[in-house]
């Protein structure tokens, strides 16, 4: 049904066309005083993946792990403290001002909240035809007409949307209208921040369907940012695991899933709950004591020393490496 | 916290100074002290003698050098006006005002406190709707009228508290209701507004799930986390009593207070204790707010003093 | 007996030589002599002096002293204390803003211990006024700073206590020369807001309030008037556009209903000036002008022959000061819109408003003032308003500028009265002002409190009564 | 168990919600609200026609007829419905006159204040990093001048008139409007919507203006009618001190100042100017406090419940058990 | 099974709740049966706006003002807390034998009381414990919870706290008085998968411990499918289908379980494709008379059109649906056919 499964070596032929390298961001926590310089708070820490031209990456990780801030460092809403952000091999890492404007017709971003991602004071026309109007593509929203109507179709929503407000529709077709202002610009790549989180199962299907069918019709690349690691099953390629700013492994999707190396990945893995009874009542589950590390202040050596069951010394002392394991498989940890 | 009031006590001083450099400026301007000071009929020698003696003959850069100097002693000059040091003129005035706006805010305090968490009981119910137009009455009276009034009715008609002037505790009442009311609506209506927002919250409902009596939610959880706000507004109206706003009430009630002097430093070009009371009340405001995040973080733990 | 005064402002010094203020005047009238005094109704008597002083030349008048007179502080008053009084006063490094009622002095010398004889540097008719207005300090303490705020004087009363800002007590001087007064305590507070000092009378508070508005005569237990000092005038400058032409000076002369204005906004407590800014009780007074009629037919013909029809007249005034003063400024104004012309008010702060006074090269067109004239002498008139290069005034008529330089040095009183005559006349003439009304010092009292007011405004504490 | 459902109406036709109609009808329902409007109607329509129907010109004077008492005390005249003041000016005219000046004044100050501070705070907000911190500190340092102050010192530097008040009462509160609108713009610029709009590539302008602004207007409308209440009443006050608005034009602070002195004889003199300024604010508060409410969604949502809930109780005296819908 | 003899412990019956809104009457509950016996774990799942919350914050008595019951009742062992003097036990009761822990914890603690203090006020309101005591309760409560150094962390304000240690202090709030039900609206929600299981666990362990009944509220099916043994089905403030957990996985029998199930996307399948329910469910403005699924329903037909009522369709299983268990997509796996009772 899908070009994914049958063909996971597809994409590699091509070059990538978004390559992070090394990436860190910091954020200014707080000024004490008006003179005195801010205390930074690190987000991430050393980042390098590679998205290929159609191909998803699925992005996983905890609530404060830094899966945003990688999305928002990617299409420079933030500037990086350090490392490069290739954009099909044009270096980006320092675009701004008018260069940047120009940048945003081929990357795009999907938002969580559908309620609150689309301004509730402007149509449905509007919106999504406002890309199009401040990158001076069309004059007015109403010349755009025909144009959305085709975008409208193409994503789903009834043809007499046009003219609505965005309180008139449900959750998922809120997120469908987002995905069309994404698609305005025809971009080719697009951001999507956990663009299922916020709806109901029953419908969350209908999105995650559109954003396949959608790649598959216009050769999008996706990084897929989600914390539900079912879903990202279903649309990724490849899947990256992230712990608090650090990528702690990434390979492709089966192999990840399958046989995962680094011991989070396996507590994730572990802790998803089976929708099946006796499935999950027969399920050996690892629980780990303990919490999410804190941004502020983060332990030194493995970010996941003091939970894992596996850490030595050296674990809680030095950073492990992202190291190859396979020919799509890295993980970063002392013990694999 | 020591750093912090120390950081925030260096802040104040650049605010008190900044404060001090305008009011140099606008204070030479206001007006020539020589011809205020003096009788219609005084002869140009007498003016200039006086201008020799305070120094206006000399240039204004000279004039600044010299203020910025005493200004290290809190040395303001002497007052033309009282023809003492401007300093003693504002020891002398400054408690009076500062124990009217004690007794003012404080009856404030009391009245709005009690009467805004009863009115956020129930919004839209009879007490609210009591209370709300009370305080929105409140906040409509002009001071100056609501003090003549107050007067007309208590000292003059029914004779139980005198007019006007400084004294005991019966003084105090009618200036301090004449300055308590309106300021006693603004709070009120906060409280009011702050106690319903507070009602609404999550915490609420967990208190009320843990079943709670409701006088325990009102008093324990949701007034008690409505007082930042209030502790804001009600520091804020401090200031703008001591800023002056306390000279209508002076005025009208012939309190010998610190606003009362400012209006007449002003009617009599008196510069140097113009710039006195500038300076001092600066201060003051700087300390009430440093005083007032030191009960921010007392109140809710979550502030930084950084 | 204990009575309360309410006065507008509080005294900044006890000092009687420093300052020229009411606040101060107030207090000190109970507990400072003059050499000279006045009766309620403005003769001069001798105070602490013996007599009335004799004139042993035209620059030299000498004075006898009461005997056995002391200071409260336990100094004598002799010639010593006389010579220092003036000495002080006059002595420019100490600056007494009542220099200008004794500029003509020049020293004071001791005969003997109860004579002394004041030297003027030139000749000085009007001395012995002056001398009304000296008060006599003792001669040792009165260099002590202390001084200022712990008077010792010769007069009826002595300081009790003086809370700043509030009040000061005056309580019975025992020791007193002359009668025993009546009231033993005497209360002055400050109250600055004329409505609050009427609620304090209305409670029963206050004793005595002054500057009673006229209108509450009917609603305070008592009150009495008594023909003031002060008298109000506007001031026309002979040099601007609007106000050069004669015809249109007079036009706005005649435009106002004085009566009106005196019965109704002043429900009677004031007179209509006669023709003239000179108070009627003062030295110089002119009787035979007459007052300017209410003419608003002829006021209205001459504009118009002086094609002054339209045009604006700036009126400057200020606003607080004096009684009705705004009031006043309007009411005039619109007398003069009926008459024709645009007016122009510029009620300004007071500072400004005396800049726009003293600024001797752009004289607005109209300035509104009150004259006050404690010293009761013409030559107050003449050289604030008259002589061209007064403080106020806004003419340059060379007669003028020549008589009142002139009247101020001639001793002999007939001539002198006589040069103040024509200058009055003069002025009338051509209407270089426009004198309004003399006003009447109204007082409020206490159903208790017994006094007849004093022309000279003075507060003395010991006429008064009370009745319990 | 067999729960036989209860029949459910179709909801009745209603007028569409955030419409004209539905929000007069809302006003209708709030009496406070509507005395409020209507008041403040009076008020503006007084400010623009006063010259045409005050009975006497509000500057006339006539030394006859002074401090004539209201038509109703035993010496009034219908001639003089309030009254006349100590210059034998018609109260009535004056009071109707002061109208426009307090409106002038209020919506003057209300306007220049306003678009002050929402231009710092729009900056302030919208640039942050230093020029907020700069900005702000600004807004502190005035915050922290003191007020009156102020307004006396300038007054006294530049003389006391209308144009004067208006331009001191701006400069001494526009910090406000800058405060609300900084702190608007710093949580509306976190809403993904507005996030979205800088992610294609819409320039700061259109972002400001089209996105972020539209959010400003209900809070704004309220914070600026509830300003305008204290610079009526702080006009007031400057009159009443001698520092606002001069002769011969009229305002309500200045007239209750000029008649304080006769409020023993001539009690008509400050109350009816004053009593213009109570109910002039009081109505407004009234208004202010309806329109926060119905721009605030949920606020307005727990009102109509409220109401709702009333009616209910009222009804359910009559019929206690609940009526099933 | 002893439990299922014994008197149920809570009974909800034909409960109504509507809120009035400037839109119309939002029918919030339309009618909901539910019970509860001592020692049963019952999960309430549905779609967002199926009615759930509501459900626990009416036997909470915290629907307030723009909601009000409307109809039904609610028993707490066999007495009315609605009728005559219900509302006033009931106060007694809320909090000391039912207690409730709430979705979002950054938002359940206030701000400016310590968690100690916050944890101690249920004991002195109910058990009538002194402060003294209290301090002493609270510190085994938070070691119950599985929270480290207590006496520390009683003194720390909730936001020094991470949400599952917040969440976790909810629990211990809720177990103080040893409810015997606890009522948990999807209290995992908020937090992180890892941290989530920690909180299942510790909920599961609870209950077997302290004997709690539990009612779990939720959308996550897996979640339900680790934990409950019972399960009621919600939609459109409706319980359209109840029954026990295991037989209600394999063989559900109302058409909106079936796609509910079908949806939901597991980690252990392979499935390129989600499936989902198309269409949205109907505005509780205006609820249809009929079954109110019917408008989604693939096997819909005319009598749908008047409301089914839940009915037994098979040993301990109910549903409300004219047409239950059959399979009302082909996909659906061939076990929703009916079967004996195992
Ligand atoms: N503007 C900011 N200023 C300071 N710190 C920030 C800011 N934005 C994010 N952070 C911090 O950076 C870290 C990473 O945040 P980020 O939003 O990228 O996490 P996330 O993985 O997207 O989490 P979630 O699943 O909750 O969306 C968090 O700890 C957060 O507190
Ligand atoms: N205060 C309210 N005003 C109006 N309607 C309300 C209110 N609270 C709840 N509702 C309505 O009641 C219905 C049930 O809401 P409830 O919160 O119980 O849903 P839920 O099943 O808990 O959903 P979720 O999974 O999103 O928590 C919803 O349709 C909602 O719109
Ligand atoms: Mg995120
Ligand atoms: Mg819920
Ligand atoms: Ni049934």
């Amino acid at each position: 049904m899908t070009t994914a499964p049958a063909t996971p070596g597809l994409a590699t032929a091509a070059d990538p066309i978004l390559s992070v390298r090394g990436l860190s961001v910091e954020y200014e926590a707080s000024r004490p005083g008006f003179w005195s310089k801010p205390t930074r708070v690190q987000a991430l820490r050393d980042i390098s993946f590679d998205i290929r031209p159609g191909e998803t990456l699925g992005l996983v990780g905890e609530s404060g792990s830094g899966k945003t801030t990688i999305g928002r460092a990617v299409l420079r809403r933030i500037d990086t403290s350090d490392g490069r952000i290739l954009f099909k091999g044009q270096d980006i890492t320092n675009v701004r001002g008018e260069a940047l404007r120009k940048l945003r017709r081929h990357m795009q971003l999907v938002f969580q909240d559908p309620y609150a991602s689309l301004n509730p004071r402007m149509r449905v026309l509007d919106i999504v035809a406002e890309p199009l109007i401040v990158h001076g593509i069309v004059r007015s929203a109403e010349e755009a007409r025909d144009q959305i109507g085709e975008l409208l179709r193409l994503t789903g929503l009834p043809r007499d949307a046009h003219d609505r407000f965005p309180h008139a529709f449900s959750g998922g077709q809120r997120q469908r209208i987002g995905i069309a202002r994404a698609l305005a610009l025809k971009p080719e790549f697009i951001v999507a921040d956990e663009p299922v989180s916020a709806l109901d199962v029953s419908v969350r299907a209908q999105v995650v369907n559109l954003l396949q069918d959608l790649q598959k019709e216009l050769g999008l690349a996706y990084l897929f940012i989600a914390h539900d690691l079912s879903v990202v099953r279903h649309i990724s390629h490849r899947v990256a695991i992230l712990h608090s700013g650090r990528l702690v492994e990434i390979a492709d999707r089966d192999t990840l899933y399958e046989n995962p190396l680094h011991p989070y990945t396996e507590a994730l893995l572990s802790a998803v709950p089976v929708p099946h009874p006796r499935t999950q009542r027969a399920r050996k589950r690892l629980i780990y004591k303990g919490d999410i590390p804190d941004v502020a202040h983060w332990p030194t050596g493995c970010h996941f020393h003091a939970r894992c069951p596996h850490a030595t010394e050296r674990c809680s002392l030095q950073v492990p490496p992202l190291v190859r394991k396979a020919p799509d498989h890295q993980v970063a940890c002392w013990h694999r | 916290m020591g750093l912090f009031i120390l950081r925030r006590l260096f802040q104040g001083f650049l605010v008190v100074l900044g404060v001090t450099l305008v009011v140099f400026v606008a204070t030479r301007m206001v007006g020539d002290p020589a011809q205020v000071m003096l009788p219609l009929s005084a002869t140009a020698e007498q003016r200039a003698a006086f201008e020799h003696k305070f120094g206006l003959d000399r240039p204004m850069a000279e004039q600044f050098v010299d203020f910025i100097g005493d200004l290290a002693t809190f040395d303001f000059g002497e007052s033309m006006w009282q023809r003492r040091p401007a300093m003693d003129v504002i020891a002398g005035r400054l408690p009076n005002t500062l124990k009217l706006i004690a007794a003012g805010l404080g009856l404030a305090i009391v009245l709005a406190l009690p009467l805004g968490a009863l009115a956020a009981i129930r919004p839209g119910g009879f007490a609210d709707r009591i209370t709300v137009f009370l305080g929105l009455f409140g906040l409509s009276l002009p001071q100056f009228w609501l003090g003549l009034l107050l007067i007309m009715v208590f000292a003059v008609t029914f004779k139980v508290l005198p007019t006007s002037g400084y004294g005991g505790w019966t003084h105090f009442i009618l200036p301090a209701v004449t300055l308590a009311l309106p300021a006693a609506a603004r709070l009120m209506m906060l409280v009011r507004s702050s106690v319903i927002d507070e009602l609404n919250q999550q915490y609420v409902r967990t208190a009320r799930a843990k079943g709670l009596r409701f006088p325990q939610v009102l008093f324990g959880h949701a007034l008690r986390n409505a007082l930042v706000p209030f502790i804001t507004l009600a520091g804020w109206e401090f200031i703008s009593a001591l800023a002056g706003y306390t000279v209508v009430v002076e005025t009208v009630f012939a309190w010998p207070g610190l606003g009362l002097t400012a209006m007449q430093a002003i009617k009599f070009s008196d510069l140097f204790l113009l710039q006195a009371i500038v300076f001092t009340v600066a201060i003051g405001i700087v300390l009430v707010n440093i005083v007032l995040d030191v009960i921010y973080k007392l109140i809710d733990p979550r502030i930084k003093l950084a | 007996a204990e009575i309360t005064i309410a006065v507008g402002s509080e005294a900044s010094t006890l000092d009687p030589q420093k300052r020229d203020d009411g606040g101060e005047r107030a207090i000190n009238d109970n507990i400072y002599e003059t050499l000279l005094a006045r009766t309620p109704a403005g003769e001069l008597v001798p105070g602490l002096a013996e007599a009335l002083p004799t004139q042993v030349d035209p620059l030299t008048w000498e004075f006898k002293l009461r005997p056995n007179i002391k200071f409260t502080n336990g100094e004598a008053f002799n010639a010593d204390a006389v010579v220092k009084s003036v000495a002080r006063i006059i002595d420019p490094n100490f600056a007494s803003e009542q220099m200008s009622y004794f500029g003509t002095i020049a020293k004071a010398e001791k005969v003997d211990d109860l004579t002394v004889r004041v030297v003027t540097t030139g000749p000085d008719p009007i001395l012995p006024s002056r001398m009304y207005w000296m008060k006599m300090v003792p001669a040792t303490y009165s260099d002590d700073p202390a001084f200022q705020t712990e008077p010792a004087g010769t007069g009826p009363y002595k300081l009790s206590t003086w809370t700043r800002g509030q009040e000061v007590v005056l309580e019975k001087n025992p020791d007193y020369w002359g009668d025993a007064p009546s009231i033993d305590t005497v209360r002055f507070r400050f109250i600055g807001e004329s409505g609050t000092r009427m609620a304090g009378l209305m409670a029963g508070e206050l004793d005595v309030i002054t500057n009673l508005l006229p209108e509450f005569v009917e609603s305070v237990p008592k009150s009495a008037a008594v023909q003031g000092v002060e008298t109000s005038v506007i001031i026309l400058s002979t040099e601007n556009e609007a106000t050069k032409d004669e015809r249109v000076r007079k036009a706005l002369n005649l435009a106002i209903d004085r009566q009106a204005l005196a019965d109704s906004l002043y429900s009677g407590f004031a007179l209509p000036t006669k023709g003239q800014l000179v108070n009627p009780r003062a030295f110089g007074f002119n009787t035979a002008l007459q007052p300017y009629p209410y003419d608003p037919e002829q006021a209205k013909a001459l504009i118009k022959e002086a094609g002054a029809e339209g045009k604006t007249v700036t009126l400057v005034g200020e606003a607080g000061r004096w009684l009705k003063d705004r009031e006043l400024i309007e009411a005039v104004g619109n007398y003069w819109e009926e008459a024709g012309v645009k007016v122009d008010y510029r009620i300004e702060e007071f500072g400004e408003y005396l800049n726009q006074l003293f600024d001797r090269k752009k004289r607005p067109d109209a300035v509104f003032v009150v004259n006050s004239n404690e010293l009761l002498d013409a030559d107050r008139e003449m050289s604030f308003a008259y002589m061209p290069n007064g403080t106020a005034s806004s003419n340059n008529d060379p007669d003028l500028a020549a008589w009142v330089p002139a009247a101020r040095v001639e001793t002999d009183v007939e001539k002198r009265k006589g040069i103040y005559a024509q200058a009055t006349q003069k002025a009338h003439d051509h209407y270089y002002l426009v004198p309004l009304l003399n006003m009447q010092d109204v007082y409020g009292f206490s159903a208790r409190l017994e006094w007849q007011p004093r022309v000279d405004a003075k507060l003395l504490a010991k006429e008064m009564k009370v009745t319990e | 168990m067999a729960v036989i459902s209860p029949a459910v109406p179709t909801a009745a036709a209603k007028p569409r919600a955030g419409s004209f109609s539905a929000l007069a009808a809302e006003l209708w329902h709030d009496k406070a609200g509507l005395f409020g409007f209507a008041i403040i109607v009076l008020l503006i329509v007084l400010a623009f026609i006063a010259p045409l129907i005050t009975p006497y010109d509000p500057a006339l004077q006539s030394v006859a007829a002074r401090l004539k008492p209201p038509v109703w005390m035993a010496k009034g005249s219908w001639e003089h419905l309030l009254g006349t003041d100590h210059l034998g000016r018609d109260v009535l005219s004056r009071v109707m006159a002061g109208a426009r000046t307090s409106l002038i004044v209020g919506v003057s100050v209300v306007l220049l204040a306003g678009s002050f501070g929402v231009l710092v705070g729009l900056f302030a907000g919208f640039k942050g990093g230093r020029t907020d911190a700069v900005l702000m500190r600004l807004v502190d340092i005035q915050v922290a001048f003191p007020g009156l102050l102020m307004i006396l010192l300038i007054v006294s530097v530049i003389g006391p008139s209308m144009t004067t008040m208006i331009v001191v009462l701006a400069i001494t509160n526009w910090m406000i409007y800058a405060r609300v609108v900084r702190g608007i713009v710093l949580s509306v610029r976190q809403t993904p919507y507005v996030e979205a709009a800088e992610v294609i590539g819409c320039k700061p302008a259109r972002v400001i203006f089209k996105h972020i602004l539209p959010n400003l207007t209900s809070p704004l409308l309220t914070l600026g009618i509830l300003e305008f209440t204290n610079i009526v009443l702080a006009e007031a006050a400057m009159s009443f001190l001698g520092l606002g608005v001069q002769p011969p034009a009229t305002s309500w602070g200045l007239d209750v100042a000029n008649g304080k002195d006769y409020i023993f004889v001539a009690w008509w003199l400050i109350t009816f100017p004053g009593l213009s300024i109570s109910v002039t604010v009081l109505a407004i508060n009234l208004f202010a406090n309806w329109l926060r409410v119905t721009t605030d969604p949920q606020e307005r949502e727990k009102r109509f419940a409220r109401a709702k809930a009333a009616e209910r109780r009222r009804a359910g005296r009559t019929a206690p058990t609940p009526v099933e819908a | 099974m002893d439990a299922i003899s014994e008197m149920p412990l809570l009974e909800v019956e034909r409960l109504q709740v509507e809120f009035d809104t400037r839109a119309g009457i939002v029918h919030g509950l339309r009618g909901v049966d539910l019970s509860i016996r001592r020692g049963e774990t019952l999960a309430l799942v549905g779609e967002s706006g199926s009615g759930k919350s509501v459900t626990a914050q009416a036997v909470m008595g915290l629907i307030d003002v723009p909601g009000r019951i409307a109809g039904g009742d609610i028993r707490w062992k066999g007495q009315s807390l609605l009728k005559g003097d219900g509302p006033r036990r009931a106060k007694d009761i809320r909090g000391k034998e039912v207690a409730l822990i709430f979705q979002d914890p950054m938002t359940s603690l206030n701000p400016l009381i310590t968690i100690g203090a916050q944890i101690g006020e249920v004991l002195q309101r109910h058990l009538g414990m002194t402060k003294a005591q209290a301090r002493i309760r609270v510190l085994e409560l938070l070691e119950a919870v599985g929270i480290p150094a207590p006496p520390r962390r009683a003194a720390q304000y909730p936001h020094e706290l991470s949400g599952g240690m917040r969440q976790r202090v909810m629990i211990a709030m809720a177990i103080a008085c040893e409810p015997q039900l606890l009522i948990a609206d999807e209290p995992t929600t908020a937090l992180d998968v890892t941290i989530q299981a920690q909180v299942l666990e510790l909920i599961a362990g609870l209950q077997e411990t302290l004997k709690l009944s539990v009612i779990l509220i939720t959308h996550d099916l897996g979640v339900v499918a680790g934990l409950c043994q019972r399960v009621a089905v919600m939609y459109a403030g409706r319980i359209v289908e109840t029954g026990l957990a295991d037989d209600l996985f394999e063989r559900p029998s109302h058409p909106y379980t079936q796609g509910l199930i079908r949806s939901t996307p597991r980690l252990d399948d392979r499935l390129e494709r989600l499936v989902s329910i198309e269409g949205a469910p109907p505005s509780l403005l205006a609820p249809p008379r009929g079954c109110a699924f019917e408008p989604r329903c693939p096997i819909a037909e005319a009598r749908c059109g008047t409301e089914p009522p839940l009915a037994i369709v098979h040993a301990g299983a109910s549903a409300a649906c004219w047409k239950p268990s059959q399979p009302a997509w082909r996909d659906v796996p061939a076990s929703a056919e009916p079967a004996p009772v195992s």
